[in-house]
């Protein structure tokens, strides 16, 4: 049978699938990240849990009301924006000016707050969250059989992911928030509410986190650590992307996903790591990252 | 006379961090003037301009644009009572394309120019429509950053040194267009080092000094006013 | 030209993503000089600064200083061959005294930077110098006072006092006048026209009193480039020079009546 | 002479991870229903029963023993699931000289390399469990293994343990993979079980992990060419996976609630304050505190070697073993059980889940003198 | 940076507490604990609080030291001496390595750089074969001190702990005030100006870095004796959040604030651990959630700051 890196080839794109999924959650979440860096110079700690209390949301919304997991692809993402408002609102409002680093020690409080409570609620060990009829069973790739839900989270996150990049890159509340990144107060000086644009733009992208936290759900256990393990391999996602560019952190996803993906097949133990010795290596190469501008 | 007038500042203070560079600066302005403020480097023109939008540090006084007191509204909230703002360091975008720059600043009033219109002002822009905003010359960022805010319906316009750096022939235009504003009614506050440039323009002139106003006087009286200048400017 | 070029810069060239800050400049600073450098805002000067100083890595060009090419050297290194600058907003150690601040330039010298197991007590003894140099700004009365409190006029000259600690060959000052009040102003001029005996300077000044008073040599940037050189008499009544910078002159203001 | 006039228990296990459900506060509560089998004193000394998380850290386990033997006069510590914190906690006890008494750890270490005379290793064993589920998988003609191991002192001992087995018994182990403790995907590793060809797929994780793993294998159709074998599976891990997912899986265990009248009326009084049925780990513990408490009264004391040296000649007869005793390496000898999962039409009640397919009577299930390495057991 | 009497006496106030602690029955390996974290912290702190750099990855000394040193008890058997340094020294390189890599970048990226290079020592930890794995290195013998102080004694263990750290942290006053402690105020008020005045602040940092990696260092391998184990706790990036909390809610910059911090967040997640389960982490969050917002001087800034205040309003 055709070998590629000495594994067979069947194997080799079955791991490039499952890679390309991990892929896709990474980017989701990178892609928030990077929004927020973007326009409001924090880094946003508290992006994990967030991706957390989505999932829960879903979970809960389901467990207590039935709320089917399609209305709860719409209604997370909403109450986690919210919430993420009045983050904003509260807490992060009071940062702006300040050393970033304040804005990562708070944010990284706020995680820490929002996991203990929901480790309180229900405990360490995950809920399972069942994957809508629709999506259910799997289709023989031939060199894999691959569920249909999976294939679904790929195909959602590169739309939105693809949506996203769209809206900044083309519309012109994008243009708002490209400039606001560069010069907020002469932008402000043009008559644009930049403090509420910020306001919202946190909660837009604490929304995705929520939104990949609901398409997470039926893969994985819900369980309030599902976005502290996750939350450190973004941040290199990012870093490695580029803090800040968009498209970069979104690429830089998928890619690591699959770097990931084969470093499982060759030495699974190292699987959590790799994503590291990439970005060391990255940063010492091009400081500012593989899409980053150089200052 | 202070039935049109537009803009009314009193005792205006103004800090950057520590260091306190506006000391109580008074003016008032007419609708349809055209005033420059003169003086030297860091007299405090900009600051001035930057304090009517709010965009300094720390600011006391008054300042009322057409009644309304602007000094604790934040800078958006003035933008929207008609204010346009040319800044010095020109401010465009450089991850914005030129025509994306042009467009970027928002619709505050009826009345503003057509993108069409100002194409037809400022050819060299349509050519670059497309190209990054901070890719265009010296020249051609001066003209965007002036032509956006004609864009916007704005009747008070804050030019900023719009002057500063550009070849004589792209002068001659930006004061054939301060012409044409005028005539369209536009009031103008234009900070000047390029006396030249202003003298034939303004209807009237603030001397600033050390962060105060020192000298006003009227087009009629500028002859008159030569050797002051002379002392003041440094030239 | 002469072998008293202290400083030379040839093509020097900075461009920050297609946009040329600072275009091919020759420039020739003799010993002894006070040369300052003019220009619009944004016509590169605190960007010439930064090459000189290697806060920025120039895209092209090299810089000469008493004829050996220093362009590729790291900025700490160049402050020890005796090139020093001040900065445009102010630059002192906030929270540390007046005296402090000045130590923390004698201290350079002493050689013991990295020794973390000496006692403060080893720099005592620069006490003495830190003093007469606060005093030759007349800052004396503020030794103990914490520099944050100081305001800004004297915060400049707090900042040429630690300068001048280096024993600089070339100072580079940056608009030393700027955000100054009159008599600061006036000041600060002649404290420079003092420290200047012995000592070479380059500065940007947009004050041309403070210029005409004391520069020996001009030279006048726009948009990055050379626009003249020379003595402030000569370059002043340079039309081009009026025309980018001054703006206006009496010829005009007569010509208008 | 009870120390401190008070007979304390101590119970240090995991009550919020993934273990919980398992022991947790169901093991504190176990051990209170003996303690009320008692009347709740000895001789007039009152008993009592304290608890602690251990997260699954081994750190906190032994920081938590260390100062309950210090500070709070425990008498004796019962180690609840986790094997590393098991072994951390035997240490500190061997140390203190206090009994300890290991119900809900896998690892054969406890008894083998690591045996101390101070610690009894109650309910069931990694050499336990491969002897079950290894050599019946293999008769049943599973004869080529592949490993799906959780990747820590537990998961491989299971591993080793298996494969030995499995090879003793004709059996051929063609590859495994390590997956992190608490791993949140298992898909690409049980892609490479996959391309491994083998038929068997061992699961040597426990908990969490095994239920996603086995849910995953389903998800992507492992399961149409592979056949899975549980190496430690709990009750509780059926009844959240359910029967559909798991019917005619094979998997050993020490106890089962729906064995006989007394397990059943046990389980019941259990079911009435936790309102789930009891796992073995629960059953154990209750057994493990009743035997202790036997003991300090036949000795009238809390000493320990007094106590222990009682344990060690006692037999033990309770709901959950009959003719129990303690070997020489802190062995608790007791039947062990090879279970099916029954299919959804089998079972007639919520938690009957198991047929018992053999029972592994005395010692035969456990680890021989001959394979010990346990020092003091020579 | 001269002490005053005020703060002299304080000094003496808290160390006669401390040398009496055992005697008035405090538990002594739970004081021992909360020196250690202090050191830990203190050691952090030299690095964020006096030269204004915040590492996200100081576990990773603490953490590996401790394995270095269980590992040379345990399995090598050699005296608890040699382990305490062997940890302490492993650490000083591990910190050089980091610092090399790092150090030439600022803010955020540094905080990002040092956490990955921390998650890949967490990597070996977790995998090497010395590290015990999940399990970590268990009973960790103290053995005798130099052949003749019996530390398997907890008394005696804690007055030769509380003699390391008092140690220590003089000589992190010192370090503070020295010719170097004074480039470091420099680098952290004003970088550009530290180095127009020819100052090669990289390696100055390098320097500051290194010597905190070594106390880190030191902390986690007495805390390896003190407890008798190592293990990934240690090691884990969330122990790097923990030590910042403790310097930022006694008081960053300050002497005795990390000290007083990790006092604090030890004996709270002691005491609360068992009563209320996860609130713990919640209560943690918020304690960091406040200290940003309301005081970032801290609980020993805010004091020092209010008697500033007091002493120029007399
Ligand atoms: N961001 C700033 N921080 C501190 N001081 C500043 C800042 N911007 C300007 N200043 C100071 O404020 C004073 C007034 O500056 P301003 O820009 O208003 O001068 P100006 O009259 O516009 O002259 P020009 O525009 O020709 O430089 C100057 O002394 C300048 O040094
Ligand atoms: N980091 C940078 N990136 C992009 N452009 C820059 C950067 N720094 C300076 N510039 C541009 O380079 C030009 C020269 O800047 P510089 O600060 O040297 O002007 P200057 O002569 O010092 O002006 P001023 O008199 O106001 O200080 C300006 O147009 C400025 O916008
Ligand atoms: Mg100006
Ligand atoms: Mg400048």
């Amino acid at each position: 049978m055709t070998e590629i890196f000495g594994i067979p080839l069947q194997a080799f794109l079955g791991q490039l699938m499952l890679g390309l999924v991990n892929g896709a959650f990474y980017a989701m979440l990178s892609l928030g990240l990077a929004v927020i860096f973007g326009l409001l110079d924090i880094v946003n700690f508290a992006h994990g849990a967030l991706y957390m209390v989505g999932a829960f949301a879903a979970w809960i919304m389901l467990d207590k009301w039935g709320v089917n997991y399609w209305a709860a692809l719409v209604l997370a993402p909403l109450i986690v924006g919210a919430l993420g408002v009045v983050i904003e609102r509260f807490f992060l409002k009071r940062l702006y000016g300040l050393d970033p680093l304040y804005g990562l020690l708070l944010t990284f409080g706020l995680s820490l707050i929002l996991e203990g409570i929901f480790r309180d609620q229900y405990g360490v060990s995950g809920q399972s969250y069942p994957v809508p009829e629709l999506l259910a069973g799997s289709t023989n790739l031939g060199f894999m059989v691959l569920p249909n839900y999976r294939a679904w989270v790929v195909f959602a996150s590169i739309t939105v992911c693809l949506g996203t990049w769209y809206l900044i890159e083309r519309t012109r509340l994008g243009a708002y928030l490209r400039a606001g990144t560069e010069n907020a107060k002469l932008v402000q000086a043009f008559g644009v509410n930049v403090p509420m644009m910020v306001t919202l733009t946190y909660g837009a992208g604490v929304a995705l986190a929520a939104l990949a936290g609901v398409l997470a759900a039926p893969v994985i256990q819900v369980r309030p650590v599902m976005g502290s393990s996750l939350i450190i391999v973004v941040f290199a996602v990012v870093v490695i992307g580029g803090m800040g560019s968009i498209l970069g952190s979104v690429i830089t996803g998928l890619l690591l996903g699959v770097v990931e993906g084969f470093t499982r097949v060759f030495y699974p133990e190292a699987s959590n790591v790799v994503v590291f010795v990439i970005m060391v290596i990255v940063l010492m190469v091009r400081p500012a990252g593989l899409f980053g501008k150089e200052a | 006379m202070a039935s049109n007038e537009l803009l009314r500042i009193e005792n205006l203070h103004a800090w950057y961090g520590e260091s306190h560079v506006l000391h109580g600066v008074n003016m008032s302005v007419d609708e349809g003037e055209v005033v420059s403020l003169l003086g030297r480097n860091g007299a405090g023109r900009t600051t001035t301009l930057r304090a009517i939008l709010g965009l300094t540090g720390r600011r006391t006084g008054s300042i009322r644009l057409r009644g309304t007191e602007a000094i604790q509204l934040a800078p958006h909230r003035i933008a929207r009572l008609g204010v346009g703002y040319c800044p010095e360091e020109r401010g465009i975008f450089s991850s914005l394309s030129a025509e994306e720059n042009l467009l970027l600043p928002p619709e505050i009033a009826q009345g503003g120019m057509g993108v069409a219109e100002i194409y037809e002002m400022f050819p060299n822009l349509k050519e670059r429509a497309n190209s990054p905003g901070t890719r265009l010359s010296g020249g051609e960022q001066q003209m965007l950053a002036v032509a956006r805010i004609l864009r916007t319906g704005a009747r008070l316009l804050l030019l900023d040194e719009i002057s500063e750096g550009l070849a004589p022939v792209i002068v001659q235009k930006l004061a054939e267009m301060i012409h044409t504003l005028k005539a369209k009614g536009y009031t103008i506050i234009l900070v000047e080092q390029n006396f030249r440039f202003a003298a034939p323009l303004a209807d009237r002139f603030y001397v600033m000094e050390h962060g105060r106003m020192v000298r006003e006087f009227r087009q009629e009286e500028l002859a008159a006013n030569a050797s002051m200048l002379n002392e003041y400017l440094g030239v | 030209m002469s072998a008293e070029t202290i400083l030379e810069t040839q093509g020097l060239t900075k461009e920050f993503k297609g946009f040329v800050a600072v275009n091919n400049v020759d420039l020739k600073v003799r010993r002894g000089d006070i040369h300052a450098l003019i220009g619009p805002n944004g016509a590169g000067k605190t960007t010439f600064f930064n090459l000189l100083t290697k806060f920025l890595a120039p895209t092209r060009g090299n810089i000469l200083y008493r004829g050996t090419d220093i362009t590729h050297e790291r900025p700490a290194q160049t402050a020890r061959r005796g090139i020093v600058r001040s900065f445009q907003i102010s630059a002192v150690f906030p929270h540390l005294t007046a005296l402090e601040n000045v130590r923390a330039a004698l201290q350079r010298n002493l050689g013991t930077s990295f020794h973390f197991w000496k006692p403060e007590k080893s720099l005592h003894h620069l006490h003495g110098r830190a003093l007469e140099l606060l005093a030759a700004v007349d800052l004396q009365e503020f030794a103990d006072e914490l520099t944050v409190n100081l305001p800004y006029g004297r915060k400049r000259a707090l900042e040429l006092a630690t300068t001048m600690a280096l024993e600089p060959e070339l100072m580079l000052l940056d608009e030393p006048t700027q955000g100054m009040g009159h008599e600061d102003v006036s000041r600060v001029t002649d404290l420079i026209k003092k420290v200047s005996v012995g000592r070479t300077i380059l500065m940007v000044e947009h004050n041309m009193n403070v210029v005409s008073k004391i520069a020996d040599r001009i030279t006048v940037l726009q948009r990055g480039a050379v626009i003249a050189d020379g003595p402030y008499a000569e370059v002043s009544r340079n039309p081009q020079v009026i025309e980018a910078y001054m703006g206006s002159t009496e010829a005009e203001l007569q010509g208008a009546h | 002479q009870i120390s401190g006039d008070v007979i304390r228990i101590g119970v240090i296990t995991d009550m919020s991870s993934v273990y919980a459900d398992i022991g947790g506060q169901g093991s504190v509560e176990a051990i209170r229903m003996a303690i009320a089998e008692l009347g709740g004193a000895i001789g007039g000394k009152k008993i009592e029963v304290i608890s602690a998380d251990h997260q699954n850290k081994p750190d906190v386990a032994a920081t938590k023993a260390r100062e309950w033997f210090d500070t709070q006069g425990v008498d004796m510590l019962i180690g609840g699931t986790n094997s590393g914190t098991n072994l951390a906690m035997a240490k500190v006890a061997q140390e203190k000289k206090k009994p300890f008494i290991s119900v809900g750890a896998a690892t054969s270490a406890l008894t083998n390399e690591q045996c101390s005379p101070y610690t009894l290793h109650w309910a069931y064993d990694t050499a336990a469990l491969a002897k079950g589920t290894g050599a019946a998988v293999v008769k049943q003609g599973g004869k080529t293994w592949y490993f799906l191991t959780a990747d820590y002192a537990f998961g491989h001992q299971l591993q080793a343990d298996t494969t030995k087995v499995v090879e003793a018994n004709g059996g051929k182990v063609v590859g495994s993979v390590k997956a992190p403790l608490n791993a949140s995907d298992f898909s690409s590793f049980l892609l490479q079980a996959q391309g491994s060809k083998a038929q068997i797929l061992g699961l040597a994780n426990a908990g969490g992990d095994t239920i996603n793993s086995i849910k995953a294998a389903n998800e992507f159709g492992i399961t149409k060419t592979m056949k899975l074998a549980g190496l430690l599976v709990f009750i509780n891990d059926i009844h959240s996976l359910g029967l559909n997912t798991t019917q005619g899986m094979f998997l050993t265990d020490s106890w089962y609630w729906n064995q006989s009248q007394e397990t059943r009326a046990w389980a019941r009084k259990f079911f009435d304050k936790m309102k789930r049925m009891p796992s073995s780990v629960q059953a154990g513990d209750y057994s493990a505190a009743l035997e202790y408490l036997n003991a300090v009264k036949a000795v009238n004391s809390d000493d320990a070697d007094k106590v222990l040296g009682q344990m060690k000649k006692a037999k033990f007869n309770n709901v959950f073993m009959k003719n129990g005793w303690v070997r020489g390496d802190g062995r608790v000898i007791h039947d062990m059980y090879l279970m099916q999962v029954k299919s959804p039409k089998e079972s007639t009640e919520p938690w009957d889940y198991y047929k018992v397919v053999q029972v592994f009577k005395g010692e035969e299930p456990w680890t021989t003198k001959a394979e010990s390495k346990c020092a003091m057991w020579k | 940076m001269r002490t005053s009497p005020a703060v002299l006496v304080t000094y003496l106030v808290l160390l006669a507490l401390a040398i009496a602690a055992p005697l008035v029955g405090l538990y002594p390996v739970f004081v021992m604990k909360a020196l250690c974290f202090a050191l830990f912290a203190c050691a952090f702190n030299l690095l964020l609080g006096f030269t204004g750099l915040l590492s996200f990855g100081h576990a990773a000394f603490f953490g590996f030291a401790a394995y270095v040193t269980g590992w040379v008890v345990k399995v090598q058997a050699w005296p608890p001496v040699v382990g305490i340094l062997g940890g302490t020294a492993v650490a000083a390189l591990l910190g050089l390595l980091f610092g090399l890599v790092a150090i030439r970048r600022q803010g955020i990226y540094f905080a990002m750089i040092t956490l990955a290079l921390a998650q890949m020592v967490f990597f070996v930890c977790l995998q090497a074969p010395f590290t015990g794995g999940e399990d970590g290195l268990q009973a960790v013998p103290r053995g005798t001190l130099f052949g003749i102080l019996p530390i398997a004694n907890d008394t005696v263990m804690y007055y030769v702990v509380l003699a390391v750290f008092v140690a220590c942290f003089l000589g992190i006053k010192r370090i503070v005030t020295s010719p170097f402690g004074q480039v470091l105020k420099m680098i952290r008020e004003n970088e550009p100006r530290a180095i127009s005045l020819g100052y090669e602040v990289d390696r100055y940092k390098l320097l500051a870095f290194v010597l905190s990696a070594t106390l880190a260092g030191l902390a986690g391998a007495l805390k390896c004796l003190v407890m008798g184990l190592a293990s990934l706790t240690d090691v884990d990036w969330t122990m790097s959040g923990e030590v910042i909390l403790m310097s930022l809610l006694g008081g960053v910059g300050t002497f005795l604030g990390p000290v007083i911090g990790a006092g604090l967040v030890i004996s709270l997640q002691d005491t609360l651990a068992d009563k209320v389960g996860a609130w713990v982490t919640v209560i943690i969050g918020a304690i960091f959630v406040i200290c940003v917002l309301a005081f970032r001087k801290g609980i020993v800034g805010e004091i020092l700051a209010l008697l500033e205040r007091r002493k120029t309003r007399v």
